[in-house]
């Protein structure tokens, strides 16, 4: 059914169609609308599920594990701090296997404190065990989520749907929303790989040494390539069936002859897209290569998407300091450097629109790309602050001496 | 594609009014995108949604820099610079106030623009009138039919409807139909003159 | 389940690590002597009986079986034992000694309630036994032999069977109901008893060579008498008399004749023959008997005259305590110079540094109407003298440790040969000279005994490793707080008027309270601590109080030794 | 009393088990069918007594759910000696997930088996005096908080134990520790420190909080019985000697625990929400030196020279306990003690069991 809702609303909508029966959440901007609708629905008992508000994003994901392990289907939703804080039971999850499905809602970490979105949350868990799917739209995100439950449960691991905050949760768009029925059919019942059960008494998280920890690491590094092929098999089984291309490893868009192909992740492609059809009604040989599946990386859909293109421009919503783009890493490590060139694009941190004039303008000179690129910056104001850190250490942080200089506090529109 | 901006302060409904406008269109099986400036903005402070209306699905998610038709919320806000960005010469501006440019002193700002398609409209009056409450979104956005034709008033009022119900649903809808009114009438009035003038 | 590799494991799968390496030390379960039966001098196992008491009214019968199988006089012992195995008792250091001896009256009196009889189980042997003396001693031989199979007859100069528990000790210690039918359960087991009956010449009734005997061998001088053998317990009866000056009026007799006269309706129950002024002579049990029999008697005075002090007292403390509360009063340091009608004199003395009263040469007198002396007694000898390797010193009988005199076959105990003189004691020779009989007859007619060696008997005296319950071997926090019962005493002033028992018994539960203080010193009694304060589990329950040490996984931690109440667990060296 | 004290010995509260009673006056311990929910294999130290103490209690929580139980283990000792891959102890559904997060782990169980239908299975969660009072403190409030079914239990040995005895939030002062050595002008544990867990979770008017030892085993179980008679939050805090970190001798363990409760210093009592309503009379007050003397981790306060002035402060602790939970009831304080009857405290500054 069609429908004209917040991206928040869709996805809870969705979560509550594939029947958790644990949900806990600890409130953080901008994921609140999520568990605010689901608590909801538990409350007026449209979803029969136990709902705990716990006292922090640690106790959230221990909870789910908790529930996870005793044989219920658990969800949590979280974003940025929060992922954080939550940070050591995320990898336990994924160490003791238990198909947990989390929603993070994209956004920035501080210092300094900044509520707007990129993916520098996700990207600090990337190697925590979890599966990382990204959503490019709100219709996305929502089928993402009846996928990633299956996904989880038929291997036995966590699963991260990752949209991005506000430019997702907080946008009115029109999405389908998936009868009950369909989402039924699609989604089995959870048959938990290992439960806790007083009748089959189990040990269930042992301490493991030197002697085997090395082999429970590789069986979860061959866990996750069996997950590109359920990933894979999912998305068309839920294209089969609710008659919609959603989720996979990877989705090109023209990029057919493309000598010069753009990567990326999340709500950005749309954008993107629309800056490449720009170019390519200019003449300019260009396409998109989205990368929907981030964790496994789907280095070989990757590979063979890219198909002869020259150049790729890796448009990253995160920065690694001290390194520089984080998927390009992947990016680089799936492709022969000889062969192609690499740019990375750091655009979009901490809110900053990501606009098609912007884009426009980079993609079209892309040719001088240099390897690692900033988009918008304001390069009078990080010179000035060089400039001053030269001459003297200026006590403060630097955020705040901007800020100084730039005489406001409050975000601009674009 | 149209693109709108409204602008507001935070607790008049801007957020909304850009839902309510895509839903009017969503109403008419069109694609539509609402979206706020995402702030941490409180109470009283200056804030913008977005609007985007298009026959084909949107697929950006850029902040609208080039909007057709801003909707400004409250008339305090009109001397802030930046509230026009982006507006081009045919763009659409529908000012809730009960008084006109002259006396908003955007007298000389106007006259860059189509005449006939920047108008005031005594939304919060009208609000108070039918709602009971100085709520000026949904009269604004019946004005806005009536102003842009981008959304039948039809529409406005099932938007209406399907987010509010009961007195509050039917005072929405009177201050709609009003604003439709006054606005459909004061535009008449100025083709007329434009065509006498011509 | 599917288990994920190594995060997921099978329960109980630890079972397969033995952590029993890790032990330097092993715990060990050992069975240590109770103080309470080292202390017994008829040997009975004290601790079995209380442990067969605690259980409650089901089990009173087995207790009792178990006293009986050492001695048949429990109702006679609760009442005149002086109960070493409470001076010995552990908890007294606790708090204050089980009443074993109220438990064993209790017991005594519950089988004569329920008239519980000993079935004398061993096949006749044929062998016939004479036993001289129908005392404490006498009646304990004849029952433990009648009950190894031999056929008794005992021989008492007296009118009534009991020797000194009926001559000697008063019926408000020992009420005569009681002491009768302990006796006569002995006797209905098919003991022959010819009362007034003096022996004179003991060969004469011992058997000659018999056909199927190998005495004839070795023993020539015997007389065609009817028994194989015989013991000796005549006993202490005449009373030791000093020479003390007097008057040809003074009246002066020995206590012992007057508590034997009692018995036998001889002393008037009044005044006149005593006097209202009575004096005693002596610091021993007796003398405590005759002042307050005196007492009763009519005397308004009862003085007990004693030239020791009374920490040297031989008297047992409860007796001394008894007697003062009767309003008997005591002369310490003092001997009886003279005696007149009326009066004594009394010449005060003082201790030399080896503790032996020295005459100080001060007198004072002291009005008393007639001088009781107790200053012990002495044994009449008559019946073994001249019997051939029958030797005497000190006016007793030399015998061995087996009880048997230098006369093959001639068996002596009780007071007339070296020992303590009380009845425990005396019942206690009883059983010994039984089983010592008994294997010597064997052994004279080549059948095995039908007792196993002496000592036996008490299961915890025979292996040497087993060494004495120490208190310090205890954990007593695990006993609740539980201070000996009281027993009900008939108050003082009732007393001295009547010649009712003056020591109550306790009730049934007052006595099973009593059982169950018992700490059960260096015996397991099943209380399932090791059992349950095993941090590894290391110790099994085999049921029945039976446990058993998991040595695969005892680490050697030693709690269960360390929290055993009783002393039942012992670390050892890990064997290397 | 918490629980009839039986008089004669046998029958007596205080051995584990006799011959005379019957059969449900038997402790669990003393049933040959007891559920060992920790078995043997494990690799605690000799004479540990959060081993023990674990078992007690689990043992109990079995009988008392005929079964139908799941354990929530912390990070810790506890953990890590009985379940190193590829063996494990426990005969129970037993999860370990992290060192801080054991009662929100519970929640989720307990909520799993809410949304499953399947309450009657009950949930445990327990981990060692760290993961509890310091860095699981968050998780366990929360718990408590929101009242979810879950008992937990903490092994209280007053130390981290597992990583080399340091000093947690549940080290009683003056106590030596890896990090509280006995050296300085105040050496050990400085006073005034510590975290009163029982009191805490008494602040939540949970329904059911209750402290115990290893030493009084049927007073543990009685406990751990009467929690699961209990639905929503519940605490049990039990002290658990370690031989290791206290310097006690393996076999002394549990004589220790006797000796911290019969001085005072740590008081066993019992709470329904948020008020005491029973206490365990001490038996045989002593005084807190013969508790200390026997821990290496307090040599310091007798030699070179005895620490009197520090002696004093533990004693006054002690006496606090006595007087505010009323360890020494008229009757029983008048006989066997030779100390001053504790003087009653009013002050704020009484509250919280000084000198844990």
């Amino acid at each position: 059914m069609l429908k004209q809702v917040e991206g928040s609303r869709a996805v809870a909508e969705a979560v509550a169609m594939c029947r958790p029966q644990v949900i806990c959440a600890y409130p953080i901007t901008p994921q609140t609308h999520i568990v605010e609708a689901l608590s909801a629905m538990v409350k007026d008992e449209t979803l029969n599920a136990e709902f705990l508000n716990v006292e922090s994003e640690f106790a959230a994901m221990s909870v789910a594990i908790g529930a996870s392990a005793a044989g219920a289907r658990a969800y949590t939703a979280t974003a940025s701090q929060g992922l954080l804080y939550m940070s050591e039971a995320v990898w336990n999850a994924a160490g003791l296997g238990l198909p947990i499905v989390m929603t993070v809602a994209n956004r920035a970490i501080g210092a300094p404190i900044n509520i707007w979105n990129d993916h520098s949350d996700a990207m600090s868990q990337r190697d925590a065990g979890w599966l990382q799917l990204y959503a490019e739209t709100n219709q996305e995100a929502l089928d993402l989520h009846v996928q990633a439950f299956r996904i989880a449960e038929e291997l036995s691991v966590p699963v991260m749907v990752c949209m991005d905050g506000f430019l997702l949760t907080h946008a009115s768009e029109r999405v389908d929303v998936p009868a009950q029925t369909q989402v039924d059919a699609f989604l089995p019942r959870y048959e938990p790989r290992q439960v806790l059960d007083p009748a089959e008494p189990v040990s269930i998280g042992a301490m493991v040494g030197p002697e085997a920890f090395t082999e429970v690491r590789y069986l979860a590094y061959q866990r996750m390539r069996q997950a590109l092929d359920v990933i894979g098999a999912t998305a068309a089984g839920f294209a089969g069936q609710f008659g919609r291309p959603s989720g996979g490893l990877v989705r090109p868009y023209r990029t057919g002859d493309a000598e010069i192909v753009v990567a990326a992740l999340g709500s950005v492609l749309g954008t993107v897209k629309d800056t490449v059809d720009e170019l390519r009604a200019d003449g300019h040989k260009i396409g998109v290569l989205g990368i929907n599946t981030y964790r496994p990386f789907p280095a070989d859909a990757v590979r063979e998407a890219l198909g002869g293109a020259r150049h790729v421009v890796v448009l990253e919503r995160a920065l690694a300091p001290g390194s520089g783009g984080i998927v390009t890493a992947d990016i680089r490590a799936a492709l022969d450097p000889q062969a192609r060139r690499i740019s990375t694009v750091i655009a979009g941190l901490g809110g900053r629109a990501v606009t098609r004039k912007s884009l426009r303008g980079l993609l079209a000179q892309a040719g001088e790309l240099p390897p690692l690129t900033f988009l918008d910056l304001d390069t009078g104001l990080v010179d000035r602050e060089l400039a001053r850190m030269r001459a003297a250490r200026r006590s403060g942080p630097s955020p705040e001496n901007m800020l100084r200089d730039l005489g406001i506090t409050a975000s601009r529109i674009g | 594609m149209f693109q709108v901006r409204f602008h507001g302060r935070g607790g008049q409904g801007v957020v909304t009014a850009a839902e309510l406008l895509a839903s009017a269109a969503f109403s008419e099986g069109r694609h539509a995108q609402a979206f706020p400036s995402f702030g941490s903005e409180r109470m009283g402070a200056p804030v913008m949604s977005f609007c985007r209306i298009d026959d084909q699905p949107i697929r950006t998610h850029e902040p609208v820099t080039e909007p057709d038709a801003l909707i400004i919320q409250d008339p305090t806000l009109l001397h802030q610079a930046e509230l026009f960005a982006g507006l081009g010469r045919d763009g659409y501006m529908l000012v809730n106030s009960a008084r006109g440019f002259g006396e908003l002193g955007l007298g000389e700002f106007v006259r860059d623009f189509r005449r006939d398609r920047l108008l005031v409209v005594p939304a919060s009056s009208l609000a108070l009138t039918h709602l009971g409450r100085p709520l000026p979104g949904a009269a604004l956005l019946g004005g806005f039919a009536a102003l842009t034709w981008a959304v039948s008033l039809d529409s406005v009022l099932a938007a209406i409807n399907d987010k509010f119900s009961g007195p509050v649903a039917d005072g929405n809808a009177e201050a709609a139909r009003a604003a439709f009114g006054f606005v459909r009438d004061e535009r008449e009035a100025l083709v007329r003159e434009a065509l006498s003038d011509a | 389940m599917d288990k994920p590799f190594a995060i997921t494991l099978d329960v109980g799968s630890s079972r397969a690590n033995h952590t029993g390496a890790w032990r330097t030390e092993r715990p060990v379960y050992v069975d240590l002597l109770p103080p309470c039966n080292n202390a017994c001098p008829s040997g009975e196992n004290i601790q079995q009986w209380l442990y067969d008491a605690e259980e409650g009214p089901a089990r009173y019968e087995a207790a009792w079986r178990q006293i009986m199988a050492d001695n048949p006089f429990p109702a006679v012992m609760g009442r005149v034992c002086y109960r070493p195995c409470e001076t010995a008792c552990n908890r007294a250091q606790l708090d204050s000694a089980v009443g074993i001896n109220s438990v064993e009256r209790f017991l005594g009196d519950e089988a004569l309630r329920q008239g519980w009889q000993v079935p004398v189980a061993a096949a006749p042997t044929g062998r016939r036994v004479l036993v001289v003396g129908a005392g404490p001693s006498g009646l304990s031989a004849a029952y433990h032999l009648t009950r190894l199979g031999h056929q008794v007859t005992i021989k008492d100069a007296g009118a009534e069977p009991g020797g000194m528990m009926r001559y000697g000790i008063p019926k408000y210690r020992l009420p005569r109901d009681i002491l009768d039918a302990e006796v006569y359960r002995i006797l209905d087991m098919g003991v022959t008893l010819e009362l007034n009956t003096r022996v004179t010449d003991i060969q004469a009734e011992l058997a000659g060579p018999r056909s199927d005997s190998k005495l004839s061998e070795r023993v020539d001088i015997f007389k065609d008498g009817e028994f194989d053998a015989a013991f000796v317990a005549v006993g202490a009866h005449i009373g030791r008399r000093a020479y003390i000056p007097a008057g040809d009026s003074a009246r002066i007799m020995d206590a012992v004749t007057m508590l034997h006269g009692m018995e036998e309706g001889a002393v008037p129950m009044s005044g006149p023959m005593l006097g209202r002024r009575v004096a005693v002579y002596g610091g021993g049990n007796t003398a405590m008997d005759a002042a307050r029999t005196a007492r009763r008697l009519g005397a308004s005075e009862a003085v007990v005259v004693y030239r020791r002090t009374r920490e040297r007292m031989p008297a047992h403390d409860s007796e001394v305590e008894e007697a003062l509360e009767e309003g008997i009063q005591m002369r310490w340091l003092s001997t009886v110079a003279h005696a007149e009608a009326g009066k004594l004199l009394i010449e005060k003395m003082k201790l030399d540094e080896t503790g032996f009263p020295q005459p100080t040469g001060e007198f004072e007198e002291l009005e008393a109407d007639c001088l009781v002396l107790a200053l012990g007694q002495n044994a009449d000898l008559s019946v073994l003298e001249g019997v051939p390797g029958v030797a005497f010193s000190d006016g007793v009988v030399e015998v061995g440790p087996d009880l048997m005199t230098g006369h093959p076959g001639i068996f002596a105990g009780g007071d007339m040969v070296p020992a303590e003189r009380t009845v425990t004691v005396a019942i206690g020779h009883g059983k010994k000279a039984a089983r010592s009989i008994d294997a010597w007859l064997c052994s004279q007619g080549g059948r095995p005994p039908q007792t196993p060696p002496q000592g036996a008997g008490n299961a915890y005296a025979a292996p040497a490793k087993h060494g004495l319950a120490e208190f310090g071997g205890l954990n007593t926090w695990y006993y609740a707080d539980a201070p000996a019962t009281v027993r009900p005493r008939l108050e003082a002033a009732r007393r001295i008027t009547t010649f009712d028992e003056v020591t109550g018994g306790l009730d049934e539960s007052t006595a099973l309270f009593e059982a169950r203080r018992c700490m059960s010193c260096g015996n397991c009694f099943g209380c399932d601590n090791c059992y349950g304060v095993c941090p590894d589990n290391a110790v099994l329950k085999l049921g029945d109080g039976v446990y058993e040490i998991d040595y695969d996984y005892c680490k050697g931690c030693g709690l269960c030794a360390a929290e055993c109440p009783c002393g039942a667990i012992e670390m050892q060296p890990e064997p290397s | 009393m918490p629980y009839q004290r039986i008089k004669f010995y046998q029958t007596g509260s205080l051995a584990v088990g006799n011959r005379l009673l019957a059969e449900d006056q038997r402790s669990v311990q003393s049933t040959a069918g007891r559920s060992n929910a920790l078995t043997c294999g494990h690799r605690a130290c000799q004479g540990c007594g959060e081993a023990l103490g674990a078992r007690y209690a689990l043992d109990a929580v079995h009988r008392a759910t005929q079964g139908q139980m799941i354990a929530v283990n912390a990070t810790g000792c506890l953990e890590v000696f009985s379940t190193p891959f590829p063996e494990t102890s426990w005969q129970i559904a037993w999860l370990h997930s992290l060192f801080g997060n054991a009662p929100a782990v519970a929640s989720g169980v307990a909520a799993a088996l809410k949304a499953m239908g399947r309450t009657d299975i009950r949930v445990v969660g327990q981990g060692g005096d760290g993961g509890t009072v310091d860095i699981g403190m968050a998780c366990l409030s929360g718990m408590f908080e929101r009242n979810d079914d879950v008992l937990y239990i903490c092994y209280d040995n007053q130390a981290y134990m597992n990583t080399g005895v340091q000093r947690s939030g549940a080290t009683p002062p003056a106590a030596r520790t890896a990090t509280t050595q006995a050296v300085g002008r105040e050496p050990g544990n400085r006073f005034g420190q510590g975290k009163n867990v029982p009191l805490i979770a008494m602040a939540h008017e949970i329904g059911y909080v209750a402290t115990a030892t290893v030493a009084d085993l049927r007073d543990l179980e009685y406990k751990a019985t009467r929690a699961m008679d209990f639905h929503g939050a519940r605490y049990l805090h039990i002290l658990v000697p370690c031989p290791l970190g206290w310097g006690s001798a393996p076999a002394d363990t549990i004589k220790v625990a006797r000796l911290a409760t019969e001085s005072g210093l740590f008081p066993v009592f019992e709470a329904e929400t948020g008020a005491v309503t029973s206490s365990t009379p001490i038996r045989h007050r002593v005084p807190v030196t013969d508790y200390l003397r026997i821990q290496a981790r307090y040599a310091h306060l007798f030699r070179p020279r005895e620490r009197t002035e520090v002696i004093a402060r533990i004693q006054a602790a002690a006496d606090r306990n006595i007087a505010r939970f009323g360890l020494m009831p008229a009757d029983i304080s008048a006989e066997r003690t030779g100390l001053p009857a504790p003087v009653p405290v009013t002050s704020p500054a009484g509250l919280g069991l000084e000198g844990r």
